[in-house]
This record gives C-alpha cells, structure tokens and sequence, in this order.
C-alpha cells in the first residue's frame, strides 16, 4: 500500500508491501525489508533484516489519520494518509476560514478577559482555564477581532469545546 | 493496629506499603472518580467519601473522620497536600482518640504560617531573605516594598505552598496583575486570600534539609536534597546529595534546621527548606511540616525508611537513627512524572494510560498511583508516578536515569518523561549547573526545543516506516483483530497541534 | 563500542542495562521462540542464530560468532549458563579479535575442572570436604569410597554446575542407579558423563565469595552470599549479608577466596563457593567462573555495579574498587522465580503469562526476562525472574520480601511464588536457622503443605463470593465482553489436581 | 444465580443476585453485599460494602468450569457449577475407569522403567521425562499392573497424552 506519512516538518511517501516474514519497504525510493512485530496494541518492534538494526516502537492512534510513535526516547507525530487522501487535506487546508478558540482540555473557566467586538493583538490572554489545580492562561493564536464569545466565569467546559471565535 | 491514609495516589500506595511491612492494617478511603485506584485496591478496608472535587471528598474531614471511626482505625496518615498541613484536621485526629502521624498541630500551625515561621527563624538565628513579615494590605505597599528592595519580587499566598500561589514579578507594570492572580490562587486553593511579598533571590539553588525528632527530645538531620530544577516554583526533578554542598555547608544547614526543629517543638519527620546563594550564603524558606514528595532520595541514599520512621514516631518509638550513623552513599534522582504536556506548555492531560511500562533492574525504584488502564482524572495534582534511579556515584546516577527514560512507556496521556528524556542530555544537568530558574529560562528559550529536536535521522527513518507498516496492518485488519486501535486516546483530545520537538517558545 | 550478549532472559537483559548505561551498543541473538524475547527488544540489533534446542542456537559457537562479526561486535558477554563457562568458547572470542568479557580461558577451564580445583585448593591451602579427587571408574570404586568414608555421599558430574548432575546418596541400594543416573544427565547436559564423589557434610550451610581482579594484579572480595535455601542443590533464595558470618569469618573466607583466585590466575569478577559447618568450619566447594545467578544481592548491599564493574576489568581498565571501601548497609533477600509448580512437586510449567504484575516501591528489584503476554519456552532453564528485596535490617528485608510477595501476581504459569509465600511465614526462614538440606527436608515433610494450608478463612470465603461473582458476570457477558476467559490457560495443562495448600509428599 | 463453588476441601452453595452498585450473595444461607470490579481480564476488586473490607482478587479460568482465584498470598482452585452440572459432575466420578499415566506436560521421554505385564506398586517410577533441563520421574499413583505403554523414550509428548495405562 502506498502512504504518504508527514508533518510540519517532514513528509515522506512510504510503499509498503507484505511479503513472507516481514515487510518490503519503499521509502522516498529507496527499498528496505523490516520485520514488524506487535506485541500488544501499544507496542511494536521493528527489525531491519539486512542488519539485524532493531527498535522497539510504541505507537498510538489519534483521532482520524493521526499517530503518535515512540523511538527510543523520541516521540514522533505524524499523519498517515493514502495519497488521495493528502491531496484533499491540502485542499481543506488552504480554504481554513475564521480561527476559533477551543478548550485543550476539560476545565473550568476562572476568567474571561474579552468580549465581542474586542480587537486582540496574538497572544493576548482570552480566557483562564482551571484544571488541576492550575489556572491556565489561553491566549489568542492571531491577531482580530472577537467575533462571539461562547462562555462565562463559573462554567464547565469539555475539550474541544469552543470558548470565542476570532477573525 | 490499623491505620487510615487521608490521601490518594502514589503517596497512600507508598504509606500502605509501610504499613504492610510493620503488620499494620490499612484504610483507604476514595471519591467516586476513584473507585478502582491502586490505594483503594491495597487497603485491607476502602469506604467512599464523596464526589470527585477534592472539598467534597479528600478535603472533608467529617467524612474522612467518620470512615476511621465505622473502621475502627488507630492512627491517621495526611500524606502530603490536601490535609497534611491542616492543623484543624490534626487536632480533630486528636480529640477523636485517633493518632495523628505527624508532627503536634501547634507546629503545623505555627510553620504553616510564613509570617510566624519567619518570626521564629530570626529568633533562632536562622538567616533569612529581605522581605516583608506582614502580609500585604494593598498594591500601594507591595509598590513601596519594591521601590525599597528593587525588583524581581517574589509574591506568596500566606497559606501556600508547593509551588501554587507564587509569582514572580519581573516589571513594575506587571505588579498589580500578579498581585490579584496570587490573591485569588490563594484564596481558591488555601481558603486565604493573604499574600505576602519577598527579595527574589536570583540564581539561587533550593536545598531542603531532612530533619526527624521524636518525643523524647532526640533529632537528627538526614541530609540535604538538592531541589532547583522547577517550573513555576513546582519542584520537577529532585536529587540526593546536592552537587554543590561540601560536608562543612551540609553541617550548617543541618543544624540551622535543628535549631528549626527545636524552636517549633517539632516531633516527626519534616524538611526545613533554604535558598542558597552562588557564593554559598543560605536563606531559610519554610519548613514543611509532612512527608515530602521527594523523601525517597534521601531513603535510597541514607539508606532509612522514613514511612516506618514516621508511624513509628507517632507511636511515641524513640527515633531509630544516630547523626553519626547516617552516612550518605552513591547519588539519587527523582524525577515528577507528571500528567502534562511538554510539547503544549504543559498543558494538564488527563485521560486513560492506555500503556504503562515501567523501568526496572538494579538502581530503578518507581512509587506509582496508576497502573495501565487507570483512568488520570482532572480533579487532582497531575502527579502520576515519581522515577528514582540510584547509583554509585551521580554521573553513573545520570546515565542510568537515561536508561530508564528509554525503558518507560507511557501513552494515552501525555508526561512530563518527554522533558526529562531532553534534560537528561543536556550538559548543564550533567554538570549540575542549575539554580532555581533554569527550567523556566530554558523553557522560555528555544534550547530545550532545538535540543529535543536535534536530528535523529534513524530513530525518524525507523519512526515513518513503522507507522506505514503499522497502518498497511490496520488497513487490512478484520474488526476484531486484537491489536486493532481502541479509539478514544487522550492524547488527541488535547488537540495535538504541535510538531515534533517544538516546545512553548 | 558494541557488545554481543550471548545469552536469553534475565541475564541478558541486565547486561544490556549494565551496556546503556556506559554507552555500549548491544547485539541480541536469539532462538525461534525467543523472536519476541525482551532481550531482543532491549538490543540496538539482534540476530536469529537458529531453532529452539540451545545446542543448534545458544550453544551454537558457529552462529554465535558469525553474528558478531556481521554485527561488528567488539566483546562478548556469555552470562550465565549456555557457554558462559565454556574456554572453548572463550578462546574462540579471543581468536576472532573479540574481547571476551570474563576470565581468561586457562582459568576457566582449570576451574571447570572439579579435579583440577580441587588440586589448586590443595595447593593453596584451602580446606575441601573429603572426597575423590579423580572421577569414579566404576560402582565398585564409589563402593569402596563409601565403605571407607561411610554415607551420605555426592554424585557430581565432572562438568556439572548449577545443581545439575548432583545426586545425594543416602542409602547403599540407591549407588548403582544413582551413578548412572548422574552419569546420563552429565552426559546430556555437559557433554561429559564423568562422575566424583564426595562425603556429604549435612547441615552444612552453602556461602559463597564475590571477588573481583584485574590484569593489573589487583583484588578484592564483595563479602559473602548466603544461598543454603536450596532444592535438590539448587539455589532457590539468596542473601547478603549471611546471617551467621561475622566480621572475622568474613575475613577468612575472603582471603581463602583471594587465593584461590591468585592461583588460578583469575581475572574478572567471579563466585567461590563454600560450605560451612554449624562449627563455623570452611571447605572449598568449587569457583563460579561468570557472573552469579545472585549477584544483585551484593550489588545493593555494598552499593556495587558489577556488570559495569566485569566490563571494564574486561577492557583492561583497573578495579575501581578497594577493599576498605566495600561496606555492607543493610540487607538483601533475592527469591528466583521459577516456572514451576511447587503444588505439584516442582513441575516445569511453561506457557504463556497471562497477568504479570510485578512489585514495586521501596527496596524491590526486579530483574525479569519475560513480560505479560510472554510465552516460556519449554526449552531452557525455567527461570523467569528474580525479586530482589533490600531494607535496614534482616528482619525489615523479611517483611518487605512478604509485602512484596503479596504485591506480585502471576497467571497463566504456576511459579515457585507460591513456595516463597509459605517459607517467608517460616520460623526457621524468620529466625535464619536453615541449612543445604532444608528446603529438601521441608519439602519432603508436611510442615510446609500444613503452613501453607494455614486456614485462612476470611481469604476463602473472599475467593468463594468473587468466584461466584465473577461467574455469573461471565454468564451474563456477550461474546464481546473484553473481559471474557481468553481461553488457553496452561496451569490447566498442567493437570490442576491437587488441592488448595496440598504440597507435595 | 445459584452456584456450587467446590474443591477437595470445601463445598459452598451460592447465591449471587446482581443489584444496582454490587452482588446480593447468599453463601451457605449468610447473605452478604459485595461490590465486584473487574480491572483487567485477571485482576478484581471485591469489597465488603458493610464492613468497606477490600480484597484485590486475581482470578483465571481453567478448562470447564475450573477457577484459579489469589487472594492475598494464597491461591484457590474451585470448580463453578451450577447445581445441575455439580450432581453431573459426582455421577461422572463415580463411575471413573483404570489409571492412566499421562504426560502432565509437554516433553521428552528419557526412560521408559516398565513394560506391558508388569506388576506395579504405587509410587514406583514408571516414566522419566525431560522438561526444562531436568528429568521428572512420573510414578504410579496406584499399584497395579501395566496393560499398555504408548511410549518409547526419545520420544517427544505433549501436556496430556497418554504414556502408560494402569489397572
């Protein structure tokens, strides 16, 4: 199967096919034979064949095509699309419309520091989220102007949650 | 004999543990979130409490008192946080007939207060850093304060601690924002809205000093722990011997802190923490009247069971330990292995540790409050597990820590190892040149993002062809295959926007 | 710098510990059914060097050799067992240009030779148990022996090692088929069928010298370990210090060690072994020339790494270590966990673990070659693991080798657990009063089936109520229910007949 | 449900109801709430809501209805049967044939001592099998006389084949 593995920072197109005792890799042209075997849903251990190079990789699925792996003691996230797939998320991507300020995590807001109609400058606190015992500062990721506002002190929100729209 | 643990997490596992090794029953008790928690699993008895917000639950002394009292228990354990600094609580412990593990209420009263401490600590002698005695009554002081002793400041809820209710303050204009911030942190957290204001002593090093004292007039200081590296004034990696502290500065702070001990009539085991200066002039912070996260450096070094030590205390025991005998030998670290994201400012990540495997062989210890499939929740200090490795001698310390950054596996949340993993490599930590603000300074740099970031074109090769094997695996997977993804990672949740290696600029 | 581990389980994963630490790169090499072997996943490469049966994989010097050269290995590490006492083997390492990390081959295989060392301790002075110094000819030869120096005698085989082609005869009847049974088993497990004999002291305790040389003629002992707690001759708890040797005593054994290893030109870390009488009398037993199944005792106890320690001597680097600096602080127990059956005479029990949870917290160590999911082979040695538990004092290691046992759980193969579970609630195990024919005799008698069958009857009706429970939640789960039986439990296999307590007679 | 939970030393009847937040047990007509959670497929929590006694309890299925289940430091084997299976199970045993020697796990033979004819006493050695690097001496539970030997050594059995039969 054919894969196009990227990030911000890097992207790679993988060709992958089974073959008896392991895999064929094609990556960025060039053709390896790895053994990958999973021990459990979280843990894998890779095998180059040709010299014996091994590593254990533990790896997670995110939402979508997101996954996060682990080498050693780097971690690594990427998104694993089929070729097709690439294409139509750069389409998505370039039409990208207002920003919108989510919830990272559940929490309880402490403070909101704007209001709509309000123009922000990038890294201006909006609102301030408690979650463990902590008061975490949410700041714009752009300059504009606040188009709505969505809570209030005192109210619980969940992750992903939209908190105020900017633009 | 049995004994309640007035707490949750890796701290009650630790204490149980004790407990077991002495024949001591033990007692759980736990909020709703909790129900199947490793403390609750290791208790001989376990009685809910309440809801998950901790005021409803750990916090709630007549439901805590009550579940000792149906339970039949003998002694008390606070642990650290919630209400081991509470000396309502331990007088309540008192006056139920129970015993308190711990140090007298007037004690945990009077150092509990920075203001009365800082009064004892000139009394006694003990040095201390120019700052205010009285909390503050309004900005207009806190300004007058500066314009006297100059900026930065340091601004401290009167009834905090463990890092929560501090700020810095770096810039005039910024004095009466963090002012509020403080004062609200303060009262949310502490009940107290009182704040007070001090010289920020700049590339500092924070060394506390490990004291025990038992009823009968005996005390002792087990060493020192070296503690700078910390984020926000949050203590995150810990280690025992301080690098930087000779056998004649080690017998100084020793007996400043005895002089501590004596002056409060202090009985149990605590920690007298200090300021030290470059050129080696020390300042006396606080002291901590309870069992302190990082006591298992000084265990692992010392060679002494401080749980023991302290129910043992408790029970009117003389201390079992001689100054003379406690001989410090090889190095420990402890590193906080906290539910946060490095990548995303530490960002709190609750959620389900859908894998857990932990480091181990010669010099590893992991105190843990989670095991694969707990469930983290939101309700509590993100703190999951404490990593100790000990060795020879610190850089043997260094090394091994490496390796076991390598063996521990954590997904599903995300933690703080993946910061540890870039410390460790990093040449001022191995040298141990760090004072209390090198953590945040680096994390406000670009530093730590480049050197977690550096090229390690192998371990990225090795990464993208896993993940197109492992998706080619999935992809054609049958429904019920074993090894199919189980959906519903946290990780996600947060929002994983970031890139690899990019840290909070 | 990369180094190959020629060995599987345990072992190998500490060394390859022992190698991250000090930067050295490392190369597994493993069996068909060790394809996913822990040791395999800890090395930077690995290499299949053929099918199960060792003598074609691990004891295949061929193979072996061959993947370190692909590899580009500089030393090999044999551990323990398969050709870690093999000169053959370490001569060939050396004519590859390899560095071979252990004893020179001359030492090796003059103390393989139980004659040859027997000779040298002559020599030196050291005392032996009377015994032939030359292998049995014949029946009538050991007759003879035993007409002149009465029962009970030892069978040993000439090559044997480990409890391995060891017989105890108490009785005239049993020489014939004792011989040859010694005989076979020499001649399976080391190519060698040549059987000695020698006079069995009884109540005899086993304790045995860690020492260390390098090629710069310097030495040190590690104090001594206790391993008396043995099952047909073969270690099954270990300790240090030993309970019954004082300073003097261990002093004298240490210099009787010291010049066996200056006789035979000994050079690395190694084991020698005696037994000592209940007058405190010593006698040579044989020399361990490897790294010791027990060694971690002595590496908490005097604070030592001596895998670390074994390589650098193997790099030509100086002891790093002087005898007035090596102190004991406090005490170690270690228990090996073997995949057998004790509820049913010791069984082997391969299979696969299907629920692993392994101790944690103060003083536990854990140095482990499977993990949950693993699948022991029938194969080799049925070691899986080794509990290291390390306190204060004796007693406060006892009660943290219970508190460990009750922490550690293993399903889908029955281990020896089970047997340290009953012997940690033993007088005799409390107060140390045991010899190299206890656990025999235990075993042989009903006081442990009795002791183990203590009435617990709190714990029954607990077991009763949740398997009921658990029952009826199966009942009610559908096909999918994650948590329903897996099916394929192999303590099944085994023939689950025995009763609940019931050891065997 | 009612069960009958049983080895060599103990039999109990029980009766377990489920009931919102734990079990209604009937044990040999006490009656008890308890609360089950099972963490993983190995390990459960059972406490006592009366009492809040609280056991961490590793349990594994055998074949048929066997149960190994931990408790603490010690291990208990029950068979779980209903009623019904429980008096099936006592008529089986009662009409049980002659002895079997069987392999009680996979292994090579080393020895065979007997031959068919021969007159056993119980506890003789009958077959030596190699597992793990050591040999195990399989006795006759029984005396009696061999009517068959289905091994010859060298060879290879697995867990549960038979070796030899008794009567």
């Amino acid at each position: 199967m054919k894969w196009v593995v990227r990030n911000a920072d890097v992207a790679h197109e993988v060709d992958v096919e089974n073959v008896p005792g392991g895999f064929e890799v094609m990556m960025d042209g060039e053709a390896v034979r790895v053994d990958v075997i999973r021990l459990d849903r979280a843990i894998a251990s890779l095998r180059y064949v040709a010299d014996g190079r091994s590593f254990s990789v533990s790896y997670q699925r995110g939402r979508g095509r997101e996954w996060r792996l682990g080498v050693g003691v780097r971690d690594f996230d990427f998104e694993v699309l089929t070729p097709v797939e690439a294409v139509e998320a750069d389409a998505a991507a370039a039409s990208s419309g207002p920003s919108r300020l989510e919830a990272p995590i559940p929490g309880k807001v402490v403070k909101v520091h704007v209001a709509e109609g309000d123009e922000v400058e990038a890294g201006q606190p909006l609102v301030v989220l408690e979650a463990m015992k902590m008061e975490n500062e949410l700041t714009a990721d752009q300059a504009g102007k606040v188009t709505a506002v969505h809570v209030e002190p005192g109210q619980t929100v969940d992750a992903g949650q939209a908190l105020a729209e900017l633009e | 004999m049995k004994l309640l643990v007035a707490n949750r997490g890796e701290i009650a596992v630790r204490i149980m543990r004790g407990c077991r090794e002495m024949g001591i029953e033990t007692i759980a008790v736990y909020s709703e979130v909790d129900r199947r928690a490793p403390h609750v699993l290791m208790a001989d008895q376990a009685f809910p409490i309440g809801p998950a917000a901790a005021a409803e639950s750990y916090l709630n002394m007549d439901r805590i008192l009550g579940a000792a009292e149906v339970a039949g228990a003998d002694l008390v354990h606070p642990g650290y946080g919630f209400l081991a600094e509470n000396a309502e609580f331990a007088e309540r412990v008192g006056h139920e007939g129970l015993i308190w593990v711990g140090p007298p209420p007037a004690a945990i009263r009077l150092m509990g207060s920075k203001t009365e401490s800082r009064k004892l600590a000139v009394e006694t002698g003990v040095p201390l850093i120019p700052g205010m005695v009285d909390p503050l009554e309004s900005v207009e002081q806190l300004e007058a304060f500066v314009e006297e002793h100059g900026l930065p400041v340091l601004l401290k809820a009167v009834a905090g601690g463990g890092g929560k209710g501090m700020r810095e303050v770096n810039d005039r204009s910024e004095l009466a924002a963090a002012f509020d911030r403080a004062r609200s942190e303060g009262g949310a957290y502490f009940g107290d809205d009182r704040v007070y204001v001090e010289r920020l002593v700049t590339n500092a090093r924070h060394i506390e000093v490990q004291v025990a004292a038992d009823q009968h007039g005996n005390a002792v200081y087990i060493g020192e722990r070296e503690c700078s590296i910390q984020r926000r004034h949050q203590k995150v990696v810990e280690e025992c011997p301080s690098p930087v502290v000779d056998a004649d500065l080690r017998r100084r702070l020793g007996e400043a802190a005895l002089a501590i001990v004596e002056g409060s009539g202090y009985q149990s085991v605590g920690t007298v923490e200090f300021l030290v200066d470059p050129e080696g002039g020390f300042y006396f912070l606080e002291m901590n009247t309870r069992l302190q996260v990082e006591h298992p450096v000084t265990e692992e070094v010392y060679g002494v069971d401080l749980v023991r030590e302290m129910i043992n205390l408790a029970l009117g025991r003389e201390l079992s330990l001689r100054q003379e005998d406690l001989v410090a030998r090889g190095h420990a670290i402890e590193c906080r292995v906290y539910a946060e994201d490095p990548l995303k400012n530490f960002a709190p990540s609750p959620g389900e540790i859908t894998l857990l495997v932990r480091p181990n062989g010669p010099g590893i210890r992991v105190d843990s409050g989670v095991f694969q499939g707990s469930i983290v929740p939101l309700d509590y200090d993100p703190m999951v597990a404490k990593l100790v490795v000990t060795a020879p001698d610190r850089p043997a310390a260094v090394a091994r820590l490496a390796r076991a950054l390598q063996e521990y596996q954590v997904r599903g949340i995300a933690t703080t190892l993946t910061l540890f993993r870039a410390l460790v490599e990093m040449e001022e930590f191995e040298k141990a040149e760090f004072h209390t603000g090198f953590l945040d300074e680096l994390l406000a740099s670009q530093r730590l993002a480049e050197l977690h970031g550096v090229q390690d074109p192998e371990a990225e090769a090795a990464a993208v062809v896993a993940a197109a094997c492992l998706a080619t695996l999935e992809a054609g997977a049958l429904a019920d295959d074993p090894y199919a993804h189980a959906g519903g990672s946290h990780w996600w949740q947060e929002g994983v926007r970031q890139l690899h290696g990019r840290f909070p600029r």
